[in-house]
């Protein structure tokens, strides 16, 4: 069934190049820090170097090779970007659903609720909350910036469902005996697979992001090694006004690699199902 | 021209509005009262953690979150304190800057924000949706695609690692601006030529980091609203009674607009938080590098009431802009439209 | 016997959060259908006969109002799933628009697996494929070009077909068809139709018409109500209705429909 | 006998996609005379749509003219507008000599403006001084009842029947000499059906327009207002005949079937009982050879396998594309 679905997609370049980019930095992510066996937190004495053989992509103040933080940050910067992505997308699809089927009052009041929370501006409560936390893991920047994303799609897949409820097959279905939770496995989520999967990668977005954002202002993950980390040292050590370049410029790119990337891949699915987009 | 069904409208968003700042300012409220453990003790612990932090400081520290958070009181009580200082403007006192008041130190930071953010984000707004809509028109032209595919990338820059760019590029290597701060240091905000000719180059890049990444994603949505509402009937309708494309493509783009206008109200949080980061990259006197140190200090009244105030000043930027859709969109403005 | 009996059944819906607003769709309107009746309710587009359509296949709760099928009250009456189940087998429904009748996730023949769930004999699998092929070849349809196919590439009639060889797997007592035959061809329209009128003469299946079409209606039915806003404004043979209008309403409407043998007065 | 005011010959529209091709509309000959209304009508998908665009010269990317010729007569000439840009015959004729009432005319009007503002920037399009054009529109509001007051309101303000009164006004305000209606009543109920169908008899009994052309699958409409039905098949004309001549005796198979599958709620049609074409329309990539219909047709013969019939004149203005009726019949 998904297969037949997901065929037309290979054909759009776009679709292609960017998930190419996108499964290249996974990669990165993944087994990079397996085959560049270098400690980032190692501290040497080639201190602030420029990129050379034996620091590909130089050092910073203490002497750290930034190849590997860079290879350590993309990784939990993907994390992040997934786990939130993930949170976002259950709490999203949990709302719309409920509204679109309970309708009445519970509708009204999720609806409103969505509401409040697409009017405020979610990093502000992320800088917030995080500003309590003493130890911030991960998970919890994860958590955190998952919490505050989800509004836009709830109300997305409330109005996919309230339209999808109304044809006529769904009524077929019922006729023929089906359950709520079976007509929701059968007929509604494959309707809204495609734009919750488009959704997902642009989620993913929005955790890298956030992530590097709260990591700038000093409230990212107080363990590890993130893209964002990575930025605030350099900024901390003014890394900028003293023309380090190496230092700052590749995390940038990476995460300006993989959200675009990301992107192009949500607007190539949108080009290959939208058929006011498709193009014969 | 106001008429009813536009003040209902407006009516019900400031319902709205009020109501949704209530629950921001209760959540700002919660917030310390649900961290695990003793907060108040916890707050002071970590605070003379901070190197700066004196014994004379984290007493004075002590008494104003004890007025502050007033742990000893009921919980309802202390709720309603809370909103009804919140409401009076009262922020409490800093801890770092004791003893001044919070609002004192925001008043005068909150304008360089405004500076920054309001202009940038408008212009933004404004060129992305003329390149948006330039690109719909061009279909499948090499504009379009050209439109497309930087926006598809120079939307992903966050603000302030462009800043970064921008600072190192211009600023140190060809050292044309200044790499930093609102105006050169040891001069003094007046009203002399000099000193707004000053403003300005300082304000160059940090404005220009903006308004680039931010002019994407405005032309990826124009783009994509230009092309659904091409495909409408009056297009059709229009150019079959002979109507010039200058005049269609002013339709297309008055139509197109007018859920931009909307967007614009829901993106201003967003761009509020990448402002704020970008002063910080800049070292702009705003709210963002107020922000910053009261976040490194652990000034907790501070950053409360920073939060608090940058909140409301969304929602009434918000309100600005619905009020500014109504009146523009007749289909709000004569109640056609929920 | 009547099989169906509706009572005084009205449906109100109420929209809107903070200023609830009540639009009355079907306001107290009762009829009964007879045994091997075909009966079509006759409205534009926002009259309440779909709403009415939907309260009858057990989909919407009525507001007010009894609907009795075959002497059980369909909401108070059936409580068992068993109950339930013989209900869904005996009150189906044929839809509008064949497009929106498949899910395009799924090959076309899914609808005819889904009547095997309300039946009461367990089939193997292939005991089930062969009824559904005989079921397809009496709707005129080839087994070989339906099965494994997916909505999209198939017509609008052999759609409208399939959804009848879902009837004949039933066996229905009554049928709804909601404007079975407003979004196909008018090519196509009478053998739809037919099939329907043959599921009647075989299996003596009660079958009521929601429609705009006071063609169809008239060349169908046995019986004709007319709805407007909510309420049955005429109800009787189609002759009289179509021939003879009593209500002012059915006047205008039989009135603008355009004929083929005779010009419109006043045009 | 009045003269033709389009001729259409030996039009190809094809729409070429990237390794196929729709024959869309397929070597089709007409002419629309002065002071007609011809009906349009046929299946889904028999090209009658195109046929309309063709007319118009509305000619996007991927519909191409890939033979044959449109003339319409402007001015007592006749102009070969097909072998012109789009562009050109835009400029040229649109809105002046020929006007369209779309599909779903309920929508064609620009949301947020005012009427009145659309009439002004459509006088300002054809170079009219505002005022003028704004007192004819006033005038044609109370042509097709509706109270000039309305032109100072924006389309939502109207009611559904009213915003397809006011297309038609606006349509016609520049008198053109053709007016395209492609399906405009679908989208109505019968009432303003019937409403809509008097308005458009009287702009023409009132020489506000010349001719119309009336695209639709319903045949009874087509008898309520048109002169002249054309039946279209495929991409191709099956038959063009006056209405009446048609109803009374339809010449060409397909005509035949498409006149006994009407239901109208007469008792003729009672009697008459109602019969099914058998089969699906062909797809236009690769419809089948000879006649287009034969492997539908209940009255086939060998030939019509192997040869194309041609529209031929076999009474005094009846023609007929269909071997029934030909010398080659063998």
């Amino acid at each position: 069934m998904f297969k037949n679905m997901f065929k037309p997609l290979f054909k759009s370049k776009k679709f292609i190049i960017g998930l190419s980019i996108v499964l290249f930095f996974i990669l990165l992510g993944i087994f990079g820090p397996m085959i560049y066996r270098v400690d980032p937190t190692e501290m040497t004495w080639d201190m602030e170097q420029a990129p050379s053989s034996t620091h590909p992509l130089g050092t910073d103040t203490y002497g750290r090779d930034i190849l590997a933080q860079l290879l350590y940050g993309i990784r939990s910067s993907l994390y992040v970007g997934f786990l939130a992505a993930l949170i976002s997308l259950v709490i999203g699809t949990i709302v719309g659903t409920f509204s679109a089927v309970r309708r009445g009052i519970t509708d009204d009041l999720l609806m409103s609720f969505t509401n409040i929370v697409l009017t405020t501006p979610s990093i502000l409560i992320a800088i917030l909350i995080a500003s309590y936390l003493d130890v911030r893991s991960i998970e919890m920047i994860a958590v955190i910036l998952g919490l505050f994303q989800w509004p836009w799609f709830a109300r997305a897949i409330r109005a996919q469902l309230m339209s999808v409820l109304s044809r006529e097959y769904v009524y077929l279905s019922k006729m023929a005996g089906y359950g709520d939770f079976r007509l929701i496995v059968e007929d509604l989520i494959p309707t809204i697979a495609t734009y919750a999967f488009m959704s997902f990668v642009l989620f993913i977005n929005g955790g890298i992001m956030g992530e590097a954002s709260l990591s700038l202002i000093g409230l990212g993950p107080t363990e590890g090694i993130s893209l964002g980390t990575i930025l605030q040292w350099s900024v901390m050590m003014d890394a900028i006004r003293r023309g380090l370049w190496w230092w700052f410029v590749p995390p940038g790119i990476a995460i300006v690699a993989v959200t675009a990337s990301l992107l192009i891949i949500s607007t190539a699915m949108d080009e290959v199902f939208n058929p006011i987009l498709r193009e014969e | 021209m106001i008429s009813k069904q536009m003040l209902k409208f407006i009516g019900r968003r400031l319902i709205f509005l009020l109501i949704t700042y209530i629950v921001a300012t209760t959540i700002v409220f919660i917030l310390p009262r649900v961290i695990p453990g003793n907060p108040l003790n916890q707050i002071l612990s970590r605070l003379s953690q901070v190197a700066q932090a004196n014994p004379e400081q984290i007493r004075a520290a002590e008494k104003t979150l004890m007025e502050q958070f007033a742990f000893d009181k009921p919980w309802y009580v202390q709720y309603f304190d809370f909103l009804g200082n919140a409401l009076k403007g009262d922020l409490g006192t800093s801890v770092s800057y004791y003893p001044r008041k919070v609002l004192d130190l925001v008043i005068p930071v909150l304008p360089w924000t405004l500076l920054l953010l309001l202009p940038a984000t408008i212009v933004a707004w404004f060129l992305g949706n003329s390149l948006g809509a330039l690109a719909a028109y061009r279909r499948n032209s090499w504009i379009d695609k050209g439109v497309l595919t930087t926006s598809l990338i120079v939307s992903q820059i966050p603000y302030y690692w462009l800043g970064m760019i921008f600072i190192f590029f211009f600023g140190v290597k060809l050292g044309i601006l200044p790499v930093g701060g609102a105006y050169s240091q040891g001069s003094f905000p007046n009203w002399s030529w000099s000193f707004v000719l000053d403003v300005l180059k300082h304000y160059i890049l940090p404005f220009a980091s903006i308004v680039v990444s931010a002019m994407g994603g405005w032309a990826i949505g124009m783009r994509l609203m230009v092309i659904y509402e091409l495909g409408n009937d009056y297009v059709r309708f229009s150019e079959a009674l002979g109507m010039n494309d200058k005049r269609i493509y002013k339709y297309v783009f008055r139509n197109s607009l007018l859920p931009q206008i909307t967007g614009l109200a829901l993106s201003l949080g967003g761009a509020l938080g990448g402002a704020l980061i970008t002063e910080i990259i800049f070292n702009y006197p705003g709210t963002g590098f107020l922000l910053f140190r009261a976040l490194t200090s652990l000034d907790y009244p501070l950053i409360q009431g920073i939060f608090v105030i940058l909140i409301a000043s969304i929602y009434l930027a918000n309100f600005i802009v619905d009020f500014i859709y109504a009146v523009i969109d007749p289909r709000i403005r004569l109640g056609q439209e929920e | 016997m009547s099989r169906l009996v509706v009572k005084n059944l009205s449906k109100v819906f109420s929209i809107g959060f903070l200023a609830r607003r009540n639009v009355e769709a079907v306001k107290n309107i009762s009829f009964e259908v007879k045994e091997k009746e075909i009966i079509s309710l006759v409205g534009e587009s926002g009259s309440g006969k779909s709403t009415t359509a939907k309260m009858l296949l057990r989909l919407i709760h009525p507001t007010s109002g009894k609907i009795v099928f075959e002497g059980k009250d369909i909401w108070n009456d059936i409580k068992t799933n068993q109950e339930l189940k013989e209900f869904r087998r005996s009150l189906h429904a044929v839809f509008q628009d064949p497009f929106a009748s498949f899910n395009p996730f799924y090959p076309v023949e899914r609808t005819m697996w889904q009547a095997f769930r309300l039946m009461d004999k367990e089939y193997s699998k292939n005991e089930a494929l062969e009824l559904i092929k005989d079921s397809l070849v009496k709707v005129g349809l080839d087994p070989k070009d339906i099965l494994g196919k997916y909505p999209h590439q198939i017509s609008g009639g052999q759609k409208q077909r399939i959804m009848i060889a879902r009837c004949w797997l039933l066996k229905p007592k009554f049928i709804i068809a909601d404007e079975p035959t407003s979004m196909i061809d008018a090519s196509s329209r009478g053998g739809i139709i037919k099939l329907l009128l043959k599921l009647r003469e075989e299996q003596g299946t009660s079958i009521m018409f929601i429609t705009h079409d006071l063609g169809l209606a008239y060349y169908v039915s046995d019986r004709i109500l007319v709805m407007k806003e909510g309420r049955i404004v005429e109800d009787g043979n189609p002759d009289d209705v179509v021939l003879n209008p009593q209500h002012e309403y059915t006047k205008i409407l039989v009135g603008s429909i355009p004929k083929l043998y005779r010009k419109l007065e006043d045009i | 006998m009045s003269e033709s005011l389009v001729k259409i010959e030996n039009i190809r529209a094809y729409y070429k996609l990237k390794n196929r091709e729709v024959k869309a509309v397929d070597n089709v000959s007409f002419e629309i005379m002065e002071n007609e209304i011809i009906g349009v009508v046929g299946e889904s998908g028999c090209g009658k749509s195109t046929l309309s665009n063709v007319l118009l010269n509305n000619i996007i990317k991927p519909l191409t003219i890939v033979g044959g010729r449109v003339l319409f007569k402007s001015n007592g000439e006749y102009v070969e507008i097909s072998s012109l840009t789009r562009e050109e015959v835009r400029e040229r004729f649109w809105g002046k000599e020929m006007s369209l009432i779309p599909q779903s005319a309920m929508n064609a009007l620009m949301p947020t403006i005012k009427l009145s503002k659309y009439v002004e920037h459509l006088a300002q399009s054809h170079g009219i001084p505002k005022n003028e054009l704004l007192k004819k529109a006033r005038k044609r509001f109370e042509d097709v009842d509706l109270d000039p007051q309305w032109l100072n309101r924006y389309p939502f303000e109207l009611s559904g029947g009213m915003r397809q009164r006011a297309v038609i006004a606006i349509a016609t305000l520049l008198n053109p000499q053709l007016l395209i209606a492609d399906e405009p009543t679908s989208a109505l109920d019968v009432v303003n059906q019937k409403v809509f169908l008097k308005i458009l008899l009287e702009m023409k009994r009132q020489g506000i327009v010349k001719s119309i052309i009336f695209v639709t699958h319903d045949i009874a409409t087509i008898r309520q207002i048109a002169d002249r039905m054309l039946v279209m098949y495929a991409g191709k004309i099956m038959e063009i005949s006056p209405v009446d001549k048609i109803v009374e005796k339809p010449l060409n198979p397909y005509t035949e079937g498409l006149l006994n599958s009407v239901l109208t709620p007469e008792p003729e049609i009672k009697k008459r009982g109602i019969t099914t074409i058998p089969g699906t329309p062909p797809n236009l990539i690769e419809p089948p050879s000879g006649c287009r219909f034969h492997p539908r047709c209940p009255k086939a013969m060998s030939v019509c396998k192997e040869k194309e019939p041609k529209l031929v004149e076999i009474e005094p203005q009846r023609k007929v594309a269909c071997f029934l009726y030909s010398e080659e019949r063998a």
